[in-house]
């Protein structure tokens, strides 16, 4: 079973590094570019047969007690079968 | 006055606040290893500077997950005092023990060079020894020091006095280029509601002695000295963040 | 899995020779097996075993009362510094891995070297780094440069060390071939010096740090080849991802386990991981070692044994234990939560025997393999090139023209290689550890020693001793060896000498990095053979050691080798903290002198020949570098270190890369940086007195790179006092008076230049800033 | 119309975030984790009507160029029609 996790930060907080790419892009002709957003991926490879949903919801808790920060960042979670 | 210095994997300012408060203040003090979980006796904590968990993930994620953190909950709701210098800034507000978040510097760039803090209340636990106005000229070196916190928060912080230290010119204005991250109103370092917390991101320990040619951040260890030794206390109830 | 027969071709694609070969097979007395040929093939790389060089390196001296641990001994070398306090220092370069990966080259390269010093039982207290990259006017070339120093930013601030001085040239002969050396100090007690030797019959052999994986897999070889484009195409499969976080753990941990005791060896598995570590140990200690790779953590799944021996996996360190005290060792390892394992035991047979899945799959003499590789003498012939270079003669190039000085100084101060490198250094944490006295921006950097700068003590034993003051310092030019290689080798150990020697210190040793191209080619062996024995001359004439280094040959892209590249990173110590002397000017109405040798042997380019202002403005590499007298050297800094013990000497500053007026605006705008009086003080320059000088071309007047100068700041009052009891073979002369906002500069009376010193400010301190955002 | 880029360290490239991350995990008790992963997530959005192809084409270019370094990294890019 695989966890997927994408956390980006919230719309509010300055991104610097978004920010950069898309001047990037700009500056190699990339045209019509509104935003971008630098996030971050996790991905937990989980073995052993485990319900989903409690994989689910703890994935869920780890994610709220520290693999994001809920001041700057929003996330969602998927729960890949394998 | 007794102080502990905590060392999580990774932290490396752990013996800078040492050497200072020892040798430089004249106070006793002795680490505290992030897999105990109790302070000991203690007056004061210091959550030192460094690369805890090597950053991983965010600066101060993984520290705050640490044993010894919850010791340091108990002890800030208690009133004690705790400083968080630099990545100790960040596991503190990444506990909640601090409002806000620290966010990668404008420049993405880690910067280390030498700022001017001005005081911005003299009334703190972290600040007597100063008067408001005072400018402190001390280093930074960060890659994730962009104080960051919501409208809301930002005018509580205000209302409450909570800002401690900004970042400004010699002159101690604060415009832009005096800014060397990015912080939202170049603020520094803040302090919790009750004022027994406080965190910054620039090094005081780092400008406490003649031989390194500037002795003004030794003003914050000097002001917990003397709050200590007013007898002043805060009271434990009005503590929590 | 079926074994590779070996082939005349996979020997070759070793990088080893048909008579090599034959000497393997001797050595094993039968064909060896395909691990056995990757062993024996990394461990007679260049970068393992210097064959080419080794015989030429014999002429550096190694040896001072001060020398505990010497040269090619152990993994770095060691000097006393008094008060039972010791240093361990050494330089180390990553170039090929910092082409093909710039972040994670420059960073392993940094873990590497702080490994080196660990392992003597030293705890890093400081770093530098000595960098070439093409012009900045080339987006690859930015791409680089970017990455190498946010690598070198990222392991040293993480690991906690402060990088504290260093220098960056931009040049375009290393146009696709960085040069990234990187330098690191530590501090120990003499009685803590530990030792890379498997001692100890029957003592357990462990493994810590993090799993092996395919990480740098030949990577010994690979810095051994030419950097083709399809090479770096071919390794980029192998690159080593740093983990200074880890290193930081392993490096605490070992200080704290040889506390102990219980450690009989320990050595860090750098280049040639596992197979390096094992045999120089064993070789060392003229005993054998036997390791069971099936007990190594492994990272991926399925490793063959070759892989597994070649691995460069990083932040992994081989510790000899005594037998009986592995339970402190497991102790120490679990307070870190580091991963280790028991891997195999010391033996008495003198070989080093691995065994896979219970079979032995390596067989071989320790010391034969270690020490045996063999040695070349290479073919040498002077460079036609110098022919061309030497054809030339200063009279073919306009002078400067009086109103082309303004313009002039400017450009200089701008020019890449000699604007301020605040855009590097500021990446760079250089203020951990509450030790750096003198910052990067003046000529040498002073760290301090005190207690916590030392590893700890059995028991929590404390020590007291007088807090040390060490200065330090990278120099080296390319261009004046590429013009004259004797001259080259000679001015970069002379420079980095008499930079500590401005800044108040006395150079105690030096530890070098050779960057060459291909020995094979007889005119870049001829480079590398005359660099060195300017090197040792010069170092024998300072009467300093060589306390170690490293050789990176084979630098070149496809556009042909790079400038021969001797850079030597010298350490000095201070009688007394009273005497460090910064180079940005003190105070209004002070008067600069130029201190200098008397006389000057002759130079038809005066000072011109491989100058930065002859390649900036006339985009020429000709004629030769001014020659540097070492007899007149020395008594210069004799001269200026004896003004400065007593007293008089308020800023210090040696004139290189750019000439005498831009080491003077240098002393002006620096000033910026000085931690307790941040400012800019102009100067009125008035090079009428310049005696050698005088009646000379104004480019070379202005800009010429004559050795052996250094220009100080002092009082008006102590000028008498100076000039009273100067030394024979010096001179002093009265070349301005410090004061004002603005630079302004008169030759034999007559004005004819002025400078505003917020603007000059400016363009040297955001030049590098300004081509890195365009 | 977004492009959605998910950046990931090689499988044979070591990741000590991942490593880290994983050993906090299973600090907190979290079992039977085989690996984690740390890697980037990058959104981009993109105005104006375009083909999607046509898109599809431009960022995977980019992302080859500049948004990844393929030395040690791989990346999966979907492009999501607005
Ligand atoms: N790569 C670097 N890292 C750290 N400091 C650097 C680097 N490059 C230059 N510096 C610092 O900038 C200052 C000027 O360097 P340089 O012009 O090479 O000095 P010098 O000519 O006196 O040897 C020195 O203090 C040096 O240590
Ligand atoms: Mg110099």
């Amino acid at each position: 079973m695989k966890a997927r996790i994408i956390i980006t930060p919230k719309k509010a907080v300055f991104d610097p590094q978004g920010k950069t790419v898309q001047n990037t892009l700009e500056h190699f002709g990339h045209q019509g570019i509104s935003a971008v957003h630098v996030g971050k991926f996790l991905e937990v490879e989980i073995s052993g047969e485990e319900d989903i949903e409690a994989v689910r919801a703890r994935m869920d808790e780890a994610c709220r007690r520290f693999l994001t920060n809920p001041v700057i960042e929003d996330y969602t979670l998927d729960i890949i079968p394998s | 006055m007794k102080f502990v210095v905590l060392q999580f994997p990774g932290s490396n300012c752990d013996q800078d606040c040492f050497h200072v408060i020892r040798n430089v203040l004249g106070c006793s003090v002795s680490y505290v290893w992030h897999k105990d979980t109790s302070l000991g006796e203690t007056d004061a904590v210091i959550v030192p500077g460094g690369f805890s968990y090597g950053d991983y993930l965010r600066s101060g994620a993984i520290a705050k997950c640490s044993p010894v953190m919850s010791a340091v909950h108990d002890f800030a709701s208690q009133g004690g005092l705790v400083l968080g210098i630099c990545n100790g800034f960040q596991i503190l507000t990444e506990t909640g023990l601090l409002p806000g978040a620290l966010v990668r510097n404008r420049d993405l760039q880690f910067v280390c060079e030498h700022v001017y803090l001005r005081v911005e209340q003299e009334s703190s636990a972290f600040t007597g020894a100063s008067r408001t106005g005072d400018l402190i000229r001390c280093p930074i070196a960060h890659m994730d020091g962009c104080y960051y916190i919501d409208s809301d928060g930002l005018r509580e912080l205000r209302a409450n006095n909570q800002v401690l230290w900004t970042y400004t010119d010699r002159d101690g204005a604060a415009t832009p280029a005096s800014n060397p991250n990015g912080s939202i109103h170049n603020i520094a370092g803040v302090c919790n509601r009750a004022g027994n917390v406080a965190g910054l991101m620039p090094h005081p320990e780092r400008a406490a002695e003649d031989i390194l040619g500037e002795e003004s951040g030794l003003a914050v260890f000097k002001s917990m000295l003397a709050f200590h030794q007013s007898g002043k206390a805060f009271n434990a109830a009005s503590s929590a963040s | 899995m079926t074994e590779p027969t070996i082939t005349p071709e996979i020997v070759r694609k070793h990088g080893l020779t048909d008579e090599e070969y034959r000497q393997i097979q001797q050595i094993l007395g039968r064909e060896p097996n395909i691990t056995e040929l990757g062993i024996f093939s990394v461990m007679w790389s260049e970068h393992c075993s210097y064959k080419n060089t080794r015989k030429l390196l014999k002429s550096f001296p190694t040896r001072s009362e001060r020398v505990l641990v010497a040269a090619g001994e152990e993994n770095a070398g060691i000097l006393d510094i008094g008060d039972g306090v010791a240093i361990a220092f050494k330089i180390e370069s990553h170039n090929h891995p910092s082409a093909v990966e710039p972040f994670q080259g420059a960073a392993t390269g940094v873990g590497g070297i702080l490994r080196d010093i660990f392992t003597m039982g030293a705890r890093p207290i400081c770093a530098m780094n000595s960098l070439r990259f093409g012009s900045l006017d080339s987006a690859e070339v930015r791409r680089l440069f970017r990455g190498v120093v946010s690598g070198i930013a990222h392991y040293g601030n993480c690991f906690g060390v402060p990088t504290i001085a260093g220098e960056v040239c931009f040049d375009r002969s290393y146009e696709g071939n960085p040069l990234v050396n990187a330098f690191a100090l530590g501090a120990l007690y003499t009685d803590q010096i530990a030792r890379g030797a498997a001692r100890g019959v029957g003592n357990p052999v462990f493994y810590v740090g993090p799993a092996t994986g395919r990480d740098g897999l030949a990577g010994a070889a690979f810095a051994s080849q030419d950097l083709t484009e399809e090479s770096a195409e071919q390794q980029r499969g192998a690159v080593q991802v740093g983990d200074p976080f880890m290193e930081k753990l392993v490096m605490e941990a070992c200080l704290e386990l040889l506390a102990t005791g219980a450690v009989a060896g320990i050595q860090d598995m750098g280049a040639a991981g596992l197979t390096c570590s094992t045999c120089e140990t064993a070789s060392r200690a003229g005993t054998g070692i036997e390791i069971e790779l099936d007990l190594v953590p492994q990272r991926a799944p399925g490793m063959s044994s070759y892989e597994i021996m070649l691995s460069e996996s990083q932040e992994r360190m081989l510790i000899i234990v005594h037998k009986g005290r592995e339970e402190e060792v497991r102790k120490v390892f679990e307070k870190w939560d580091l991963p280790w394992s028991r891997v195999g035991e010391v033996t008495d047979t003198g070989q080093m025997v691995v065994r896979h899945h219970g079979e032995i799959v390596a067989d071989i003499s320790a010391c034969r393999l270690a020490d045996e590789a063999p040695l070349y003498d290479r073919e040498s012939r002077e460079p036609e090139y110098l022919t061309k270079t030497r054809s030339l003669s200063v009279d073919q190039i306009p002078d400067l023209k009086p109103d082309e000085i303004g313009g002039a100084l400017e450009a200089c101060l701008a020019w890449p290689t000699i604007a301020s490198k605040n855009w590097v250094y500021r990446q760079y944490d250089h203020m951990v550890r509450n030790g750096s006295v003198v910052l990067p921006g003046s000529d040498a950097a002073v760290i301090r020693i005190k207690q916590d700068s030392m590893p700890v003590l059995p028991n929590g034993e404390v020590r007291d001793f007088p807090e040390k003051f060490v200065a330090m310092t990278v120099d080296g030019n390319g261009i004046y060896t590429y013009l004259d290689p004797y001259e080259g080798g000679k001015i970069a150990v002379a420079e980095a000498v008499r930079n500590i020697a401005a800044s108040g210190a006395t150079a105690i040793g030096v530890t070098d990095n050779l960057n060459f191209g291909n020995p094979h080619n007889p005119e870049l062996f001829f480079q590398l053979e005359q660099a060195i024995a300017g090197m040792s001359e010069a170092c024998r004439h300072f009467g300093i050691p060589v306390t170690g280094g490293n050789v990176s040959l084979y630098n070149q892209s496809p556009n042909g080798a790079i400038d021969p590249t001797p850079v030597v990173g010298a350490v000095g110590i201070f009688e007394s903290r009273d005497h460090i002397v910064t180079q940005w000017l003190k105070k209004e109405g002070n008067v600069l002198i130029l201190v200098e040798p008397s006389e000057w042997d002759a130079d038809p380019w005066f000072g011109l020949g491989g100058a930065a202002f002859t390649l900036m403005r006339h985009r020429i590499k000709a004629g030769r570098p001014s020659p540097c007298n070492l007899d007149r050297e020395s008594l210069v800094h004799r001269a200026v270190r004896q003004w400065i013990a007593d007293g008089l000497v308020q800023a210090s500053h040696d004139c290189s890369d750019g000439g005498l007026l831009v080491a003077v605006a240098e002393m002006a705008v620096s000033g910026m940086v000085a931690r307790n009086h941040p400012q800019l003080l102009g100067v009125s320059l008035d090079l009428n007195s310049a005696g050698a000088t005088s009646g000379l071309r104004t480019d070379s007047l202005l800009f010429g790179e004559l050795q052996s100068r250094i220009i100080i700041e002092v009082a008006p009052d102590a000028v008498e006092q100076l000039t009273d009891g100067i030394p024979a073979g010096v001179v002093s002369r009265r070349i301005g008076v410090v004061g004002g906002g603005r630079l302004d500069l008169s030759i034999d009376t007559s004005h004819v230049a002025s400078w505003d010193l917020n603007s000059l400010h400016h363009r040297w301190w955001n030049a590098i800033a300004e081509k890195m955002d365009a």
